[in-house]
């Protein structure tokens, strides 16, 4: 019972980190019609902007995060300016090649500048507590409730602030929104640096448990697709609850079936639902 | 009787797009489908040439039951179409097109392209020939070497008609092919489709220029809102009230 | 009519060269080395031909193409390895196996549409290698498959040597460009094509859509997996990094150096990316990073890659040495200066 | 107020509008006829900036403006319903109707006064503010397009087809409203199939056939048009 539980803490844990990565994607995706293959690469970029800055200059953790934040908002607008707003008008094919480009470029000055090793960002909350007779870390505490601060402070920010429905406008009705004047330019890159500030939290909230290394943003990358394939391409929603689906899955998985295997299970998910719903779980139809 | 729907119904979401409409189509007899934008007319022909399914009712082509089959079923069994918004291969010539609007009815397969086989060799020379036949017939033999993207809205138009004709169909079914083009190209048009019904095809088209359509057409339907408002002869639809209301608004002469 | 013969000749004269300088270069090669990495490029070309078959002709951007490449290369290895069939019986039964799951996870994919059916693909090719990495007792997992046979003797003709395999994938290759000429030019490969334009339009046609996409799935799996199994034999040591997406996205980028929807290609592309890394070591370090800004250059500048692009630079000079021929006698026509324009528009 | 001089714009070798010259004046309720393709909408996304003309000058107020984006129009005074309504039709009405305000997102005053506005003109607006736009019926969400436009408090107003796919009470209404917003002050350019309706309401009248203008006058003449009569009212 006590082992159920901790793997649903773990769970937790996972679907939070996934969710704040998945959001973001979703979010692009929304806007850009593309799923963006370099999005778990800004991810490993935020882990290791965070590493560097409290290995090498001492700042503190918080304040490294925060960083890594602004550092990340910038590569996310950057990465829009150069790349995905000049293929705007490509279809859709090209547009995901120039994404895989992205990504393969990314990763490769990773490896060029850091090298190939696993490194972990220090962890400062490594204390023990007891809940309910369940031993947690502090950190999974702390990713459990930075992701839930995040999403909801995204969820106002979305909802009930005008630049912030700006996004979902363009999102609903790219036409719409120059009609009313708003800038799509301004949006997209808005969309990005938003996006790419959660994927750098995600990675460092969870830097002190799960390890920075070049290629970690290929694996998460994939299982965030997966989400979003489940939760339905673009919809904020369908990430969340994707995720936490994934990530309970994985963690249960994990324990119960096959730890080997526990990377085939997200993958193994999603062709069995495509199997039978071919456009997705919650899809709103179209695409 | 050609084609038969029993009580058509097609749902988008809550919107009832096609209500119960029973409608035939006689062999060789040219049909109209007229009614305000939005009235389902372009949803009516998307459900006879199984471009989407339907979701209550029958549809029957020539006594044959082809409600859930896939589109390419309809093609072949003898229905032709086009589109609203002239659809042609783009990155291809005149030629090519028509060359692959014949594909359905050749037989070749992988082997026989890898070996050339006599049966690729007279597949692909039968293409040719039905198209050069289209391309006569639709008069479009001079630019038929021109990329699509080349030729002029009126000639993609035709093109559009011959890519349909290269299938060989029994029905042609011909969404607004009028629109866009100007008035002497319209009765040029309008003798194309002539000669169509001449050669033994029967044709149902959807179209808003009132005036071609009551020249052209032997019976119309008329629908508003996804319903059957009424059916008949084009002098009968003139002189219906409820077809003048639904077009002009209540007020019957302004 | 004679220009016509004349480029024919001119083409088929350039082809016999071609054909001359790879039977001879074994003999004019400067080293061992260079062999090796043509040779290698030789096979993964096989493999970016279907690659191209799929996303040049058909449209569809499938990514498990390296889970079919690495899923041919273990069935082949592992039949000679642990059961010790000779090459020629492990080499089709690979490529018929691969085939086979290419056809299963078509079924399944090609039933969804767009990004849908890239990421399912994509995540297909995933498991394909998390299964190689993970089946321990089976492929060695991370620890790989360890000497696997070369091929074995076919009457007096031994592959013992460098250029004896040389030769052998020379000839799979030949095989493979042979076939996918003769298809893409013929009614299968327009049914392809027409398909990559336009799903709906070819459905009303009267064209079974889903069969032709299977179809040509199933051709480019089936090369894929002789590519796979040619690698097996050749390299002699398979480790589940060769399923891994890396090596499609590899296997993409040869494509689109080369030009998508080309004969040339998917040869052109592979021989130069893969040969100019191999060769220059110094890039070694930096090759992804130079490849993935490439990929983002020649997909928005020039995405007929090199073949495409000097096809149109052909074209525009034919146009003006035309032109310049007409503007003795009259100007060029309104309707041409269109064509130009919309050709450029493409 | 709003001046199209010689406009061309072609997809490819199509020429969708061929020398297009049309002039809006202050105050005017100026109607474009025109059958299915027959370039209204083309003209429509060209004036709103979705399109760049191939050649030809559109100015408003004395200024060029061909050349400039969608969405610095608003900034000047032009607003658009598009054909289809482009509504954001998962936000609640409310909300679509404050982002039609968002050129103007600092004057809070303002965008309150064109909300009462928009609610006084359409009641039915404001029983569903908080309602999804995609769950009202066509001739809603037609009313919360033409508000979302108004919030901008613009000086020209461009409708495309507003009729289309509404029953003919409901054009009515809609009809009605437009002419209340223009005798209230704004100019308005309406793009129509529907003759009879548009011709009744508006002032002056522009038909497009093929992409070119063949016909322009005063509604009332055109209305008595026997070539009008015949094309466009049956």
């Amino acid at each position: 019972m006590d082992l159920l539980i901790q793997q649903v803490v773990n769970g937790f844990t996972l679907g939070s980190i996934y969710c704040l990565v998945a959001l973001g994607l979703t979010l692009i995706y929304g806007i850009m019609e593309v799923p963006n293959f370099a999005h778990g690469h800004l991810y490993m970029v935020g882990g290791y902007v965070t590493f560097f800055m409290m290995t090498l200059y001492g700042i503190n953790y918080w304040v490294s995060g925060l960083i890594a934040g602004i550092v990340l908002a910038v590569l996310g607008i950057l990465l829009e300016r150069i790349v995905f707003n000049p293929m705007r008008n490509s279809p859709s094919t090209n547009k995901f090649i120039a994404a895989v480009g992205a990504m393969m470029f990314i990763e490769a000055v990773a490896r060029v500048l850091w090298g190939s090793d696993f490194r972990s960002i220090p962890a400062i909350y490594d204390n023990v507590v007891m809940i309910g007779g369940v031993r947690l870390t502090e950190q999974r505490l702390i990713i459990i409730a930075g992701a839930v601060i995040l999403m909801v402070a995204l969820y106002l920010f979305l909802k009930h602030t005008l630049i912030g429905s700006t996004i979902e406008a363009m999102a609903q009705n790219r036409d719409g929104a120059s009609l009313v004047g708003i800038d799509v330019n301004r949006v997209a890159m808005l969309t990005f640096a938003v996006a790419s500030l959660l994927a750098s939290a995600a990675a460092s909230l969870s830097g002190p448990i799960f390890l920075v290394y070049p290629s970690m943003g290929a694996l998460i990358i994939m299982k965030v697709f997966v989400i979003i394939v489940i939760g339905g391409m673009g919809s904020i929603p369908g990430a969340v609850l994707g995720s936490f689906i994934l990530g309970m899955t994985e963690s249960l998985g994990a324990t119960y079936i096959s730890s080997n295997y526990k990377d085939v299970i997200a993958f193994a998910i999603l062709v069995l639902i495509l199997s039978i719903k071919p456009s997705g779980l919650f899809a709103k139809g179209g695409h | 009787m050609l084609l038969k729907t029993e009580a058509l119904t097609k749902n988008f979401g809550g919107l009832t797009a096609l209500n119960k409409v029973n409608f035939e189509i006689e062999e060789g007899e040219i049909v109209a489908i007229i009614g305000p934008n939005g009235a389902g007319k372009s949803t009516f022909f998307n459900l006879i040439s199984g471009f989407y399914p339907s979701c209550s009712g029958r549809i029957s082509f020539m006594g044959k039951d082809m409600t859930g089959t896939p589109t390419h079923e309809f093609a072949c069994s003898g229905i032709g179409r086009t589109f609203q918004t002239t659809n042609l291969f783009t990155d291809s010539t005149v030629l090519d097109n028509l060359i692959i609007g014949y594909r359905s009815k050749t037989k070749m397969g992988m082997l026989d392209a890898i070996f050339n086989t006599k049966r690729a060799r007279r597949d692909e020379g039968a293409s040719r020939e039905k198209a050069g036949e289209i391309l006569e017939f639709i008069g479009l033999t001079e630019v038929k070497n021109q990329p699509v993207g080349n030729i002029s809205q009126e000639a993609a138009k035709r093109l559009a008609i011959g890519l349909a004709l290269v299938t060989e169909p029994r029905l042609l079914l011909l969404d607004e092919p009028a629109a866009g083009i100007n008035h002497g190209e319209t009765s040029e048009l309008v003798k194309l489709i002539e000669k169509i019904q001449h050669s033994g095809i029967t044709v149902c088209l959807i179209e808003h220029k009132m005036q071609m359509v009551m020249n052209l057409a032997h019976r119309i339907m008329v629908l508003n809102y996804g319903t059957k408002i009424a059916e008949g002869t084009p002098r009968e639809i003139n002189k219906n009230d409820r077809v003048i209301e639904a077009y002009l608004g209540g007020t019957k002469h302004a | 009519m004679d220009l016509i013969k004349k480029m024919y000749k001119t083409k088929y004269i350039a082809y016999l060269a071609v054909f001359a300088l790879a039977i001879a270069f074994p003999y004019i090669s400067p080293n061992r080395y260079y062999l090796t990495v043509v040779t290698l490029g030789f096979i993964y070309a096989i493999a970016v031909y279907g690659l191209n078959l799929i996303v040049g002709y058909l449209g569809q951007l499938s990514l498990a193409q390296a889970g079919f490449f690495g899923l041919g290369a273990y069935t082949s290895g592992l039949l000679s390895l642990k059961l010790g069939l000779s090459f020629w019986l492990s080499l089709p039964i690979a490529a018929v196996a691969t085939t086979t799951v290419a056809l299963l996870v078509g079924l399944i994919s090609f039933r969804t549409r767009g990004h849908y059916f890239v990421i399912l693909t994509l995540c297909i090719g995933v498991i394909i290698h998390l299964v190689i990495e993970k089946w321990d007792s089976l492929t060695g997992g991370v620890r790989g498959l360890i000497g696997v046979p070369i091929p074995s003797s076919i009457g007096p003709i031994e592959f013992k040597s460098l250029e004896s395999q040389y030769y052998l994938v020379l000839a799979f290759l030949i095989l493979t460009i042979f076939v996918m000429s003769r298809i893409v030019s013929s009614l299968v490969g327009r049914t392809f094509k027409s398909i990559r334009n336009s799903e709906e339009l070819a459905a009303t046609l009267g064209i079974n859509v889903m069969k032709s996409k299977l179809l040509a799935f199933g051709i480019a799996a089936f090369f894929t997996g002789i590519a796979g199994a040619l690698f097996s034999s050749y390299i002699r040591f398979l480790g589940p990094e060769i399923a891994a997406t890396h090596l499609t996205f590899e296997f993409l980028l040869f494509l689109l150096i080369g030009g998508q929807a080309t004969i040339a290609g998917p040869l052109v592309g592979t021989l130069l990316a893969s040969g100019i890394t191999e060769s220059l070591q110094f890039m070694q370090e930096y090759r992804m990073v130079v490849f993935g800004a490439l990929l983002i250059v020649i997909v928005k500048f020039f995405p007929g890659g090199l073949v495409g692009a000097t096809k149109s630079l052909k074209a525009k000079l034919e146009k003006r040495v035309n032109q310049r021929k007409k503007s003795g006698t009259n100007l060029p026509s309104k309707g041409e200066s269109h064509a130009a324009k919309n050709r450029g528009f493409n | 107020m709003l001046k199209l001089s010689g406009i061309n714009v072609s997809y490819g070798s199509y020429l969708a509008l061929q020398d297009v010259n049309i002039e809006v004046n202050k105050g005017e309720f100026v109607v474009l006829l025109g059958a299915n393709g027959a370039g209204k909408s083309t003209l429509f996304r060209t004036i709103s900036g979705l399109l760049k003309p191939t050649s030809g000058s559109i100015e408003f107020k004395g200024h060029k403006i061909e050349q400039l984006p969608a969405f610095k129009m608003v900034n000047l005074g032009i607003s658009q319903c598009l054909e289809g309504r482009a509504l954001f039709s998962h936000m609640p009405v409310k909300q679509n109707l404050l982002l039609g305000g968002y050129v103007r997102r600092n004057d809070k005053e303002g965008i309150k006064k064109s909300l009462t506005m928009v609610y006084e003109l359409f009641p039915v607006l404001k029983e569903k503010e908080n309602d999804l736009a995609g769950s009202l019926s066509g001739g809603q969400q037609q009313m919360a397009a033409i508000g979302r436009a108004l919030m901008s408090d613009p000086e020209l107003l461009l409708l495309d087809e507003p009729s289309i796919g509404l029953a003919p009470i409901v054009v009515q209404q809609v009809f009605d409203a437009v002419k209340i917003v223009n005798k209230a002050g704004k100019t308005v350019l309406l793009a129509e199939q529907n003759a009879h309706l548009a011709l009744k309401v508006s002032h002056r009248g522009y038909v497009l056939e093929n992409g070119r203008v063949v016909m322009h006058d005063r509604s009332d003449v055109l209305s008595g048009n026997e070539e009008v009569k015949k094309a466009y009212i049956g």
